[in-house]
């Protein structure tokens, strides 16, 4: 067994070990994405295609990760940029918080 | 100019200029004359690009011959002797009109075929 | 008064040119994973990339070489195509990651996809090129790279606390995640000490005509050019982690990235950071190509200058349009972009060592330098950071690959 | 009878001795202008500032120049005393030990 073989293997073993945290740590990155983005929008600091589209992009990573359940909020954020309802998207925000 | 020339330091790929200071391409190639008895004679230099792409080995040189046909007018290589170099220091200027030489046959080949044919390309 | 001038444009072209999709997009990340804690690694490659942009200023103006006519006359065809070959595939590579960023930036704007915007985005630089002359590409592109002072205004704004800010200054490891916060080193690393930035310095030199009076203002150039250009660099990091961070947003994509002056500036950050990501790159891709073109050149001694029209120099110019061309496949082929960025600049790392050394031998060559060779301070300095950052990156690469996936 | 070689094929090859004892590469041809020909009159062997192929150990040699680490050294053959076969492998008809040797702080500056 080449040295460097051995070290590789116990690299990739500690890696994946930290593989679950890191999708644990994506996933919450990409909720506060959505959230500071629907935060903006309400402010009106955020135009609304790129607010919909950086939705539409969180909510797919984050039904990639291992809380998929997360990313219906999102989706419903979206509808709510289309319809401009404010509204919605305060208790939308908020139930996203819980999470 | 000073009286000794290191071939492989001062010559081989310097940068070679034509007699109105254009780029002709650099020192590829130097042809050296073995004589019975007298000193080796620098008998030509030679800017080629397949000749320098053959000091990597012949496969790449076989890559770089068939590449080179597409745009060379006549087969050989340009070569030029060492009386026809006019300014000898950073780089070779020799008598030769660079338009008409061979290294400048892909510069030509491009022009006729590609910058020609784009507006603007004037 | 010539000279002033020159002096002036030198420096605001720096500042300029000196931001592109790499530092923008490693200090994002790196702001919002590790807050100010890789500022040290701005401030390394800023330091290492003020002496090798001297170097070559100065290398020009003595010898009246570029630096890749130089190497290959000094090493000889076969010694100098290796690192030549691996520039021009890093300078592709870098060049597909500008171009991203442009179609990142439109893709913000208008909600099309990136790979869409590719062509015309191509066609965009290719045109600039094709029919501007150098100091319009350079001088242009620089004062329109202006607007990315705003995320200097930005820390002003965000007020930033400067004991913290020094603290980054200190290289030090984060409690987990090593193997991120390394490779993210470098990375900035590679963007900081891009070769292309001094390879296109020492071709303007020439193409400027700078003689002997250059080399006192070439130093001022080199040194104030470039600080203020990382400090750029450097306010993205802050501007990151102070808008960034405290949210828990890792900047992961570009659509994370866009949020981090709206804090700042409200309605009018988003627009800005869209703002600054296009016309960085743009500068960027421009002097990527012609750098590309240059070296092609002055390696087989073809006739070259932006200057000159294609008629004049088909060979230069078809070179950098193939490389735009190619550059421009590699972006619709819909690679990720903020990947594809932060691997180049990783690689760049990696391949650091084999310009910048030839390059260090041929400044220490008195043939080519007479009285004004390098000093060994500058021997020792550009040495060192070469061969730690090279060592970083071969280390880290494996590791993020391994990481990620 | 005399025949034409291509030099820049043996730039960086290595050199045997008359004993077939390895000189070091061929590094360097010097000439000088004699009216408009320009004639060989020695080659130098061995020694550093040239790679026939790319190589890290090379470029790390020559960085040490830089520091004053390691020395250029070789040796000096005579025109005469160099041949170049087909084989593109150029020999010394001497001895190691009857050539001169040179040996210098690095490459020589102009």
């Amino acid at each position: 067994m080449k040295p460097w073989a051995f070290a590789l293997a116990c690299l990739a073993l500690c890696a994946c070990a930290d593989q679950q945290e890191q999708e644990l740590k994506r996933a919450a990155s990409w909720s506060a994405t959505a959230l500071a983005v629907a935060r903006y929008w309400l402010q009106g600091d955020l135009p609304d295609t790129y607010a919909k589209h950086a939705l539409e992009k969180a909510s797919e990573e984050l039904a990639k990760g291992p809380l998929p359940d997360a990313s219906e909020p999102v989706n419903e954020m979206i509808e709510a940029i289309g319809k401009r309802d404010q509204l919605a998207m305060r208790r939308l925000i908020a139930d996203l918080e819980k999470r | 100019m000073n009286k000794s020339v290191d071939l492989v330091r001062d010559v081989l790929d310097t940068q070679v200029l034509d007699r109105e200071q254009r780029p002709l391409g650099k020192v590829d190639g130097i042809g050296l004359e073995l004589r019975e008895g007298a000193q080796p004679r620098v008998a030509y230099l030679e800017v080629d690009g397949v000749t320098a792409w053959r000091r990597l080995g012949e496969r790449v040189a076989r890559w770089a011959q068939k590449l080179a046909r597409c745009w060379e007018r006549d087969g050989h290589p340009f070569r030029f002797t060492w009386s026809q170099v006019r300014d000898f220091g950073i780089d070779i200027e020799i008598e030769v009109d660079g338009e008409r030489s061979a290294p400048f046959d892909l510069e030509h080949w491009l022009r006729e075929k590609v910058v020609g044919r784009i507006p603007g390309g004037r | 008064m010539k000279k002033l001038l020159g002096i002036t444009l030198g420096i605001v072209t720096s500042i300029g040119g000196f931001l592109d999709v790499g530092s923008i997009a490693t200090s994002a990340q790196a702001g919002a994973a590790f807050g100010y804690s890789l500022l040290w690694a701005v401030l390394l490659g800023t330091i290492c990339v003020i002496f090798l942009v001297e170097m070559s200023g100065r290398f020009s103006i003595v010898s009246g070489h570029t630096i890749v006519d130089a190497i290959r006359k000094r090493f000889g065809f076969a010694g100098f195509i290796v690192p030549f070959a691996a520039t021009l595939l890093v300078n592709l590579l870098v060049l597909a990651s500008e171009l991203g960023g442009i179609c990142v930036a439109l893709q913000l704007l208008t909600g099309i996809r990136f790979q869409l915007w590719a062509l015309p985005v191509g066609l965009a630089v290719w045109l600039l090129l094709w029919f501007a002359t150098f100091d319009v590409v350079e001088d242009g592109t620089a004062l329109l790279g202006l607007v990315t002072l705003c995320f200097l205004v930005a820390i002003f704004t965000l007020g930033a606390q400067p004991r913290e800010l020094a603290a980054g200054f200190v290289p030090r490891l984060p409690s987990e995640e090593h193997a991120h916060y390394l490779f993210i080193a470098v990375s900035i690393i590679g963007a900081t000490i891009a070769p292309y930035l001094f390879l296109f310095y020492s071709s303007g030199a020439i193409e400027d005509k700078w003689d002997k009076s250059f080399i006192a203002p070439n130093r001022f150039i080199a040194t104030f050019g470039m600080s203020f250009g990382s400090i750029i660099s450097m306010a993205v990091i802050v501007v990151a982690a102070l808008a960034l961070k405290p949210e828990g947003i890792r900047v992961e994509e570009y659509e994370q990235a866009a949020l981090m002056l709206v804090p700042a500036f409200g309605r009018w950050g988003f627009y800005l950071f869209v703002a600054s990501l296009a016309i960085a790159c743009f500068g960027a891709a421009l002097e990527l190509s012609l750098a590309s073109a240059y070296s092609v050149s002055q390696a087989f001694g073809w006739n070259w200058g932006e200057n000159l029209k294609p008629r004049q120099a088909a060979r230069f110019s078809m070179a950098y349009t193939l490389f735009i061309a190619l550059a421009a496949l590699i972006v619709l082929s819909g690679l990720n972009p903020m990947k594809l960025t932060l691997f180049s600049m990783a690689i760049t790392a990696v391949i650091l060592p084999l310009t910048a050394l030839p390059f260090l031998v041929l400044m220490n060559d008195a043939r080519y330098m007479r009285e004004h060779v390098n000093s060994h301070f500058s021997n020792i300095v550009v040495l060192l950071i070469v061969l730690l950052s090279a060592i970083l990156a071969v280390v880290a690469i494996p590791l993020e690959i391994i990481g990620s996936k | 009878m005399s025949r034409v070689i291509e030099l820049q094929r043996y730039i960086g090859k290595p050199v045997r001795d008359a004993d077939g004892k390895d000189l070091g590469h061929l590094h360097e041809v010097r000439a000088h202008r004699e009216g408009a020909e320009l004639l060989v009159h020695e080659f130098v062997v061995g020694g550093a500032g040239l790679f026939e192929r790319f190589s890290v150990a090379q470029l790390a040699f020559e960085v040490g120049f830089i520091f004053g680490i390691g020395r250029v050294q070789g040796f000096v053959v005579p025109w005469d005393c160099m041949e170049f076969p087909e084989d593109g492998k150029p020999r010394c008809t001497r001895r190691a030990s009857e050539l001169k040797r040179f040996s210098a702080e690095r490459p020589e500056g102009k």
